[in-house]
Formats: structure tokens, C-alpha cells, sequence
């Protein structure tokens, strides 16, 4: 036994164990590989379809318009309209663009939005891998989407892209530390990093003295609006959208782009709203747990979120994708009613509201777990 | 001082109006499906009566944009008039507007001095491109179909001026017919002659009025199964409907006459319209407006041609004098009229826009300008007027 | 998985990182070299503690490798600041332009 | 070879390909843009070599902000375009002093650990690096943040407009932009003339013009 092991033992942490994934089908890795690659491809283009139809309606709705009404019953097919036309459309690129740099921004904006989906759990057994880093893997690759925006901001050769590049980039860097910090708290309380265990962690954690489950948004509600807010930011959502401020520079780092460059930007961004609001989900709002302490039909296992049969599979899958809705609607709804920010006022309060904050929660959190 | 909340409240009011908002109805209109509630008299497009214009080019002159187009070329009408003087006329050949180009300002229709040019509430008429927004007669025709007729008159209101016109035109004429009637009566009461036909016009029972606005259904069912547009199958309806009624009528007014000979119509209603002229102008292809008011001309020229007959019927023998009478035009009628009701002369003469002919040509001759001539003309002629008038009084 | 692969790798780019700290002028690409050099270093410390010693407790190697990258961090900062006050006094960031210090 | 020395293989060619044209690259943000390539590379070698930790640190501290740093400072200050621009005359003696070092350390790498291998690899948990950062190495990591903390201070006293003891803001640099992104040489023959629209921070300094002239002459 090796001192880490013997440390281990004596902090009362065991080695971690990946929760199998119910794509695994039997001893075949290609099968698998494949089934999870066709998974996480099916959520990202879908479910983002969905999101933004959402939030077409609801802005509509809360504008006194009706929103899309032509493409299918209720516009509901008005993203892949949307998506069909962008797919028609002439690809420009300007003649003083930097031409490689340009063609392949989109691309290294999206491919991390896309590999986060890989850790994220949807429900009891369905994810792609249960990462024993999971939590800081997706932050980290969620933190390569700004390279692409600058990329794109800085190749387009056009004084707003790159502007709005450089606003980009200085957002995303300022919200990744409380968004980061947010969710160090978290893990602290979870002890352990992997999605899934903070998923098992928050059915396991009672009030001190008593036997009433809760998730973690209770203890963390600072940590929840926190990472909320930092969350809205790292995406550009209004009102912190000031790199694509459409009043002031065009579009931004998107000013340039057209046709399936544009879609590809577009589609990072109500990924991103996914992923985040699916990260939210899995760190304070308990997964895919219907209410906290309430066993999940057809479910057994540990904290009776594992172990579940095919009704049990299907509600987690539902409760996971209902509760990325009502956040989803949450910034939308932020979306509609807040003026934009000024860039001054986003940096300023980042570092001088959001930062203190965050360290404050991870100290009352620290305290707190070591108390109890 | 101004009440201050506690941070956030703000924030959290503005998301409640969002959040009320969306569960309040749209206020949405889904064009397509849903047409327009439009006011009634929208200013949509710009439609032509082609049969009203005179080619004046008043339109063409006045547009800022300079987007109507009008071609003409002139025609000689034969003299209407045995020995008369032919007269040409202008004939549109074509007439268009941009709409590319026109504001929609509705200058040429303001300035339209021969109500041919409308507008219509029309306003689907966009094109992919631009060149065809330029539209001919033809098409601004059809829309005519789409204006709405003109508003009703206020209740009480006064008839508007060109009727007012006429009728007092056509009431004067039947004044001087009615008034001769009753001098040639006098004479040959004079002369111990039959019991006065005024009397009996008088008594006779005025045809009864031909109600507007009735359509004929079978008509009306006919056209639109051919295809034809709601509203030209209306108007012909109408048109078929009042065909129909006066038809009924003149054979119920036949069978009056043949039980009252002496019946005859006492006086000339304005509005009424001439079903024939009406009929063979809207077989010939008019527009039902221009149609309606022809016959109702005809109409009333018609009348007077009867109350005259009637006239000359009671007159008897002096039936030559008649012609000759009416033959030295309206002067004549209105120099009997004062004559015969000297009550209503001043009236009479002051609104008559006559002139006098010997006063006109002199100061034409002595060098005045045409204006002043006429006017002065115009004063001598209501002094003769007033001059004969009274000495007509003084006779009496 | 032979040890040889990762260090020639590091010895690669710490040779090219020579190389741009020699014979480039801009001081951004100066820095960017330093970083290759750094990163160099840490292949080597990350490859001999798992291909070398994996049943190794202390795990220095990967420890170390932590630490180059805080201090890399903090180089960086430090450095384009430095660069940026550079670029304000003297309108240019090439570094031999900055040669004030020689007599 | 094994499954693993084929996918090193793979990321190190991306690796060393990408540190090659960040020193060789004609214009500055490819050079910068390379140098995330590499650096995302260098993370793909710690996966590989089964450090999952270290490569997401990696990929958090030298692709999510040291590139963008490095993106930043490049358009913060110009980027001129160019080999004269960015190289200088020593090209020869870099190829000759690296190519040297690069060939004497791989016969040393070689002659040491020819025939090293590791039938397994593997490395620690993150938990085991937690525990040993707080237990054997908790000094050296809290004398590290400390050190972060100074260069953070330091970083933004450097780059603060402000002089020290006012904190008055001084007028910003204004620089003459020239037509073209490659005007170096221009802008040098106008330093050089004195005629320099180049209008400098406060700071007691002679000014370039003048001081290059003194050290020239």
C-alpha cells in the first residue's frame, strides 16, 4: 500500500470507479464507440433545434408577437428551414481575409461545444463516458471556443470582427474564473470531479442531522446564480452580448460570415446554452432526479437513481431535458427583459462582484464541509 | 427624494412585465391568411376611369414623379347638328403609371377635374420586378372595380351640385312647358275651347320611383357564374333589375294612359335614369357610372321631349309654334317662364349665367379682354332680363 | 510504449525553441519560444514519471509539471505586460530595437 | 510498437509540426495560431501518456488563455508581417546552435533509454495528486501562489496607464498606423529622420529617435 493510498484511506476516498454506460454494448468497443458517437452527435443537433425554436416563441410571445407561424405546424420547423437555407447560401469569404484562418475559426469554435456532450449525463446510464474529471474536462474544452472566435474575429479583416474578437475573448477569460470557481465549490462538496458521482453525490446528501434529501442548489444558491450568470456570459447571451453588440459593431465576430460558417457559430452557441444549462443541471439540480428524495420509478441502486429499467431510462432522459428547458428558458427570458451591459460594466463586474463572490461561496462551502 | 427598492427588485419587476407579456394575445395580424381590416377609403392604388378622361393632362402635369404617361390623338366628331361646325376630340390611347416611381401622393387625383382617376383600396400588386409595376389602362380599369362607391350623403343633405343641376334645369324647363301649356289653355279658354291639360298633368299620378341598389338575382347569378367580377355582375344586376322595374312600371303607366289618356308625368325626378340609353351603353361596353349618367341625361331629355309633345298635344293647333319656340333655345324657355310665374324671376335670372350676346361682341370689338366682357355681358343680360320682366308685369 | 518517442519529441521542440528565441526579433514570438522550451520540459518530466516510475507515490514528475505550467502562466502575464509598456514607450517590440542598456 | 506508440506518433507529428512553423511562420498570429496547435498537441502526448489531469490543465491554462494572451498582445501591439520584420540576422547561428543541441541530446537520449519501454502505461489518479500537492509539496505550492499573486500585481501595475503616485491618466499612445501592415521599414526611415509621429508616454526617456541617434553615432 503507497502513502497516497494510505492518505486515501485515512481522507476516506475511494478510488474512483467509472459508472458504466448503458451504450456499452456488450465487449464491443467499435459498436459502442459508434452508438455513443451517433448519441452525442443526435443530442447536439437536435436538441439545440429545440432550444432555439423555444426561444423564438417565447420571445415572441413575451414581445407581443407570435414568433415563427409558417415552417410547420406553429413554425416549428423553422430552424431547419433556417439551416437549409444557410446550407443554400453563397459561401463569401473577403478578399482580405486570411483565408485558412477564416474557413477554419468555425470549426475549432464548434468541435469543443461538441466534445462536451461526451460527459454529460441525460440520464440514468446515458452519457458517454463517465470521465473521472468530468466536471473540469468540460470546462476546460469549453474554454478552447474562444480561440476560434478570435480566430474568426481576427481573420475577417474588418475593424468590428475584430473588436468583437477581442471583446470575446476578454469576456470569456473574465467569466471563466467565477464559472470555474462556482464549480470547484461543488466538486468540494461532492467530492469527486466525475458528473455522474456529484449526480449520486447530491441523491446522498441530507441536511446535517436529518434525513431530507436535497439538491444542491439549497446549500449553493450563491454558487447557482454565480455560475448562472457567468454561464449566460461565456456564452455572449444577451445581455452580456457585447462581442456580436449588433448596435455597435454590425455582428461582431460573425460580421463576415455567411451560409453554413454562420450556422456553424449560431449552432455553437444554442449548444453552449445546452451544455451549460445541462452542466447546471447535473451540478445543482440533482440530474435526472425527479424531486429531491423521491425515488425514480423503475429505479434502484445507490441514492435509487441507478440500476433502471427501460421506464426509468426514458423519465430520467425526460426530467434531464425538461429541467435544460426551464433553464434555457431562464436566459431567454433574462434575454427579453435586460438591455445589453457596457463593456466597462461586464469587466468590472466579473472581477468585482462575481469573482469575490464565488471565492466567498467556496469558502463558506469549505467551512461547512469541514464542519459537518 | 425618490423611494429606493433594495437591489435586484428592479430587476426582478422587468422580468414579471416579460413574464405577464407573454401570456397576453399577440397583436399579430397573419396577412396572408388574415386580409387587412383596411379603412374604407384606403389609399391602396391609383385606378382610372378611362371613359371620364379628356385627356386634359392636368394628372400628367401636376405628378412630382412625373410617372404617368398619357398618349392621345385627336378625332373629328361629324356635327351633331344638321350644317354645324365639326368638332374634334381628344381619344386616349394610353394611359399608364409607374408605380415604381409614384409616391402616392394623390395629387392627380385631387387635381382630376372629369372624376377619372380614383383610389382604389387595392394594394397586392407588388412584382418581382420592377419594370412590371408599370401599369396600363387595361389594368388600371380592372381596378376601378375596387373602389368603393363613394360615401352616402349626410341625411337632409343638399343633392350634390351637378344633380341639383339638372334638376332645376329640367324643373325650369317644365315650368316654361307648364306655364306655356297653361297660356295656350288661357287662350283657348279664351276661345271656349277644352278644359286645360295642366290641370289634368296636374292630377295625373307621377310614376312611381324605381328603388336604387336592388339587384336582379337571376342576372346577378347568371354573370358570376361566367366568371364575371362581383362587382360588374352587380352593376349589370342593378341595371337588369331597373330594366325590369321600369318595364313593369311602363306597362302598368300604359294601362293607366288607356284608362287617363290625359295622365302625364307632372315633373322630371332627377336620378331617374333611361332604361334604354342605359341598357345599350352597357351592352356597348361602358362602365356602369358613365352609363348611368348618360341615360339619366337621356332621360331627362327624353321628358322634356314628352312634356313638350304633351304641350303641344293640349296646344292643338299651334303646334307649329312650339318647335319654334324651344328651337330658339333656352333663352326662350327661360324668357316664357317669368312671363307666366314672375314671382320666381329674380331668382330665376340671378343664377343663370347667360349672357348677352350684342353687349359681349362690342366690348370684344372695343378691345376689353374676354373676361371682363363676359362678365359685363352677363350684367347686361340679367338688366334686359329684369327690363323685359317688368314690363311683361306692367302688361299684366 | 517506448520512453525514446516523448523525449525525442521534447528534445525537438526545446531545440526549436532555441532556435526562435535566437533568431527571432519580435518579442511576442521570443516568449512563444521561451513557452516551447517549457513545454518541452514538462513532456520529459510527465513521460519519465509514468513510463519510468508509474508505481511511484510522490508523483513529482506530474507535480513539477504543475508548477512549470503556474509559472508559465505567470511568465506570460508578467511578460506581455511588459511587452505591452514596451510597445507604449517605444512604439515597437522588436528586441533589438531595445538596446539601450548597451554602451 | 504498440497502439500507443501509434497514437503518439500521430500527436507528435501535429506537435513538432506546429512548433516548426510557430518559429518559422512569416506572420504573427499563424506564428501565435501554431502555437496553440502545438500546445494542444503537447496536451494530446500527456493523454497519451495517461496524465488526463496535466493535459486538461494544459488545455485550460496554455490553449483557453496563454494563446489567447499571446492572440492578445499580438493585435494589442502591431503585427507586422514578414520575415525582416520578425526575424533578425542571426537565422544561421540559431539553425547551427539548435541542430547541434538537437543532434547531441538525441544521441544521449538514445545511447540512455534506447530500449525503454513501458509495457503498461499508466499514471496517477487525480485524487493521489490532490493528496500529495497538500501533503509533501504544500510549501512549494503555497510559495507558488504566491508567486502568481506577485506576477498578477505585477502584470497589471505594468500595463496600468496610470503613473505611480497621481494616478493620473496619461495620454495614450498614439501611433501612425502607416497604409499597409508591413510598413516597418518605413516607419524606421521616419524614426530615423526624426520625423516621428509616433507620440510617446511620459517617462523621462529621450525619446528612440534621439537615444538611436546617440547610439549609433
Amino acid at each position: 500500500m503507497s502513502i497516497a493510498e494510505m492518505a486515501n484511506a485515512a481522507a476516506g476516498l475511494a478510488q474512483f470507479s467509472p459508472a458504466p454506460s448503458l451504450l456499452e454494448i456488450g465487449d464491443s468497443f467499435w459498436l459502442s464507440a459508434v452508438l455513443k458517437i451517433a448519441v452525442v452527435l443526435a443530442v447536439f443537433f437536435v436538441v439545440p433545434l429545440v432550444v432555439g425554436y423555444m426561444e423564438h416563441k417565447v420571445m415572441g410571445h413575451q414581445q407581443a408577437r407570435l414568433g415563427p407561424m409558417e415552417a410547420g405546424p406553429h413554425g416549428s420547423l423553422q430552424l431547419v428551414a433556417d439551416g437549409i437555407k444557410f446550407i443554400q447560401k453563397e459561401d463569401l469569404i473577403p478578399s482580405a481575409a486570411d483565408k485558412w484562418v477564416f474557413a477554419i475559426a468555425p470549426g475549432v469554435a464548434m468541435v469543443p461545444a461538441i466534445l462536451i456532450f461526451l460527459v454529460l449525463p441525460l440520464g440514468p446510464g446515458i452519457w458517454g463516458v463517465d470521465f473521472e474529471l468530468g466536471l473540469f474536462y468540460a470546462l476546460a474544452v469549453g474554454s478552447v471556443t474562444t480561440l476560434g472566435i478570435l480566430m474568426g474575429g481576427w481573420a475577417s479583416a474588418n475593424k468590428f470582427s475584430l473588436i468583437g474578437g477581442l471583446r470575446a475573448a476578454a469576456q470569456l477569460i473574465a467569466y471563466e474564473l467565477p464559472l470555474i470557481l462556482a464549480g470547484i465549490a461543488v466538486a468540494l462538496q461532492a467530492g469527486t470531479l466525475s458528473l455522474v458521482g456529484i449526480v449520486e453525490a447530491q441523491s446522498t446528501f441530507f441536511i446535517p442531522g436529518t434525513e431530507i434529501n436535497l439538491w444542491y442548489l439549497f446549500p449553493q444558491i450563491l454558487g447557482f446564480g454565480i455560475f448562472f450568470i457567468a454561464a449566460m456570459a461565456e456564452l455572449a447571451r444577451p445581455p452580456f452580448d457585447m462581442p456580436i453588440a449588433d448596435s455597435e459593431l454590425v455582428f461582431g465576430y460573425m460580421t463576415e460570415y455567411t451560409g453554413i460558417k454562420y450556422a456553424m457559430y449560431m449552432l455553437t452557441e444554442y449548444a453552449g446554452m445546452v451544455s451549460m444549462s445541462a452542466l447546471m443541471v447535473v451540478l445543482y439540480l440533482g440530474g435526472w432526479q425527479l424531486l429531491p428524495g423521491v425515488p425514480m420509478p423503475g429505479c434502484g441502486g445507490s441514492g435509487n437513481i441507478f440500476d433502471c429499467n427501460a421506464l426509468g431510462v426514458g423519465l430520467g432522459v425526460a426530467v434531464t431535458l425538461g429541467k435544460i428547458m426551464l433553464l434555457t428558458f431562464l436566459m431567454v427570458w433574462a434575454r427579453t427583459t435586460y438591455p445589453r451591459l457596457r463593456e466597462d460594466q461586464l469587466q468590472r463586474f466579473s472581477w468585482l462582484v462575481l469573482v469575490p463572490l464565488s471565492l466567498l461561496n467556496l469558502a463558506i462551502i469549505a467551512v461547512a464541509k469541514g464542519v459537518f | 427624494m425618490a423611494t429606493t427598492s433594495p437591489p435586484g427588485v428592479g430587476l426582478l419587476k422587468g422580468l414579471g412585465v416579460t413574464i405577464k407579456q407573454m401570456f397576453k394575445p399577440a397583436v399579430t395580424q397573419q396577412y396572408p391568411h388574415v386580409k387587412p381590416d383596411l379603412p374604407p377609403r384606403t389609399r391602396g392604388v391609383i385606378a382610372l376611369m378611362d371613359e371620364n378622361c379628356t385627356v386634359c393632362m392636368l394628372c400628367s402635369r401636376e405628378c412630382p414623379d412625373w410617372c404617368i404617361y398619357i398618349d392621345s390623338h385627336k378625332e373629328t366628331v361629324p356635327p351633331a347638328k344638321e350644317g354645324g361646325r365639326a368638332r374634334t376630340r381628344n381619344v386616349l390611347d394610353r394611359f399608364a403609371i409607374d408605380f415604381a416611381l409614384c409616391m402616392y401622393c394623390g395629387i392627380c387625383v385631387e387635381v382630376c377635374p372629369f372624376d377619372a382617376l380614383f383610389w382604389s383600396p387595392e394594394f397586392e400588386y407588388s412584382e418581382y420586378d420592377i419594370d412590371k409595376l408599370l401599369h396600363e389602362k387595361g389594368k388600371l380599369r380592372e381596378w376601378m372595380d375596387t373602389v368603393p362607391p363613394p360615401p352616402a350623403l349626410d341625411e337632409g343633405a343638399d343633392a350634390p351640385g351637378e344633380v341639383a343641376t339638372a334638376i332645376e334645369k329640367a324643373n325650369q324647363e317644365l315650368e316654361a312647358a307648364k306655364a306655356k301649356a297653361a297660356e295656350e289653355a288661357r287662350a283657348k279658354e279664351q276661345g271656349e275651347q277644352a278644359p286645360a291639360a295642366g290641370d289634368a298633368a296636374a292630377a295625373a299620378p307621377a310614376e312611381p320611383e324605381v328603388k336604387a341598389g336592388e339587384i336582379d338575382q337571376e342576372t346577378f347569378d347568371r354573370l358570376i357564374a361566367e366568371g364575371k367580377s362581383e362587382r360588374i355582375a352587380r352593376s349589370k344586376a342593378k341595371a337588369a333589375y331597373v330594366k325590369k322595374e321600369k318595364q313593369r312600371l311602363k306597362e302598368q303607366a300604359e294601362q293607366q294612359a288607356a284608362a287617363a289618356p290625359a295622365a302625364e308625368e307632372p315633373k322630371v325626378e332627377a336620378g331617374e335614369i333611361d332604361q334604354e340609353t342605359f341598357d345599350q351603353l352597357i351592352a356597348e361596353g361602358k362602365s356602369e357610372r358613365m352609363a348611368r349618367a348618360k341615360a339619366k341625361a337621356a332621360y331627362v331629355k327624353k321628358q322634356k321631349a314628352k312634356l313638350r309633345a304633351e304641350a303641344e298635344q293640349a296646344g292643338g293647333g299651334d303646334a307649329v309654334e312650339a318647335p319654334a319656340a324651344e328651337g330658339s333655345g333656352e333663352a326662350a324657355a327661360g324668357e316664357a317662364a317669368p312671363s307666366a310665374a314672375p314671382r320666381k324671376a329674380d331668382i330665376e335670372v340671378e343664377g343663370a349665367g347667360e349672357i348677352d350676346q350684342e353687349t359681349y361682341d362690342a366690348l370684344i370689338a372695343s378691345g376689353k379682354s374676354e373676361r371682363i366682357a363676359r362678365s359685363k355681358a352677363k350684367a347686361a343680360w340679367v338688366r334686359k332680363k329684369k327690363q323685359e320682366q317688368m314690363d311683361a308685369e306692367g302688361d299684366a | 510504449m517506448s520512453l525514446v518517442g516523448p523525449l525525442l519529441l521534447a528534445t525537438f521542440l526545446f531545440c526549436v525553441g532555441i532556435y526562435g528565441v535566437i533568431a527571432r526579433r519580435n518579442a511576442v514570438l521570443v516568449l512563444m519560444s521561451v513557452e516551447l522550451m517549457l513545454n518541452a520540459v514538462n513532456i520529459n518530466l510527465v513521460a519519465f514519471q509514468n513510463l519510468l516510475f508509474p508505481a511511484e507515490a510522490a508523483v513529482s514528475g506530474h507535480l513539477f509539471a504543475l508548477f512549470i505550467i503556474a509559472v508559465a502562466a505567470a511568465e506570460v502575464g508578467v511578460g506581455l505586460a511588459i511587452v505591452l509598456n514596451l510597445f507604449r514607450t517605444r512604439a515597437t517590440v522588436n528586441v533589438d530595437d531595445v538596446d539601450l542598456m548597451r554602451w | 510498437m504498440t497502439g500507443h506508440d501509434l497514437a503518439f506518433l500521430v500527436v507528435a507529428l501535429v506537435t513538432g509540426g506546429g512548433a516548426l512553423l510557430t518559429v518559422t511562420s512569416k506572420n504573427l498570429v499563424h506564428a501565435a495560431l501554431f502555437l496553440a496547435v502545438t500546445l494542444s498537441g503537447i496536451a494530446g502526448v500527456f493523454l497519451v501518456l495517461a496524465a488526463d489531469f496535466v493535459a486538461l490543465v494544459q488545455l485550460v491554462v496554455y490553449v483557453g488563455a496563454v494563446a489567447v494572451l499571446f492572440l492578445f498582445g499580438l493585435m494589442l501591439t502591431r503585427a507586422p508581417i514578414g520575415r525582416e520584420a520578425l526575424d533578425n540576422q542571426n537565422r544561421g547561428l540559431g539553425i547551427a546552435v539548435s541542430g547541434g543541441l538537437f543532434v547531441v541530446l538525441s544521441v544521449l537520449v538514445i545511447g540512455a533509454f534506447g530500449g525503454t519501454t513501458a509495457a503498461e502505461v499508466g499514471g496517477p489518479r487525480v485524487g493521489d495528486i490532490g493528496m500529495v500537492i497538500f501533503n509533501t509539496w504544500v510549501l512549494p505550492f503555497e510559495v507558488l501562489s504566491m508567486l502568481l499573486l506577485a506576477a498578477l500585481i505585477g502584470a497589471i501595475l505594468l500595463a496600468r496607464r496610470e503613473t505611480g503616485d497621481s494616478g493620473e491618466e496619461q495620454a495614450p499612445t498614439r501611433i501612425d498606423m502607416g497604409t499597409a501592415p508591413s510598413m516597418e521599414a518605413e516607419r524606421m526611415a521616419r524614426l530615423e529622420g526624426g520625423d516621428d509621429q509616433a507620440e510617446l508616454t511620459a517617462g523621462g526617456d529621450p525619446g528612440p529617435a534621439a537615444g538611436r541617434g546617440e547610439g549609433r553615432a
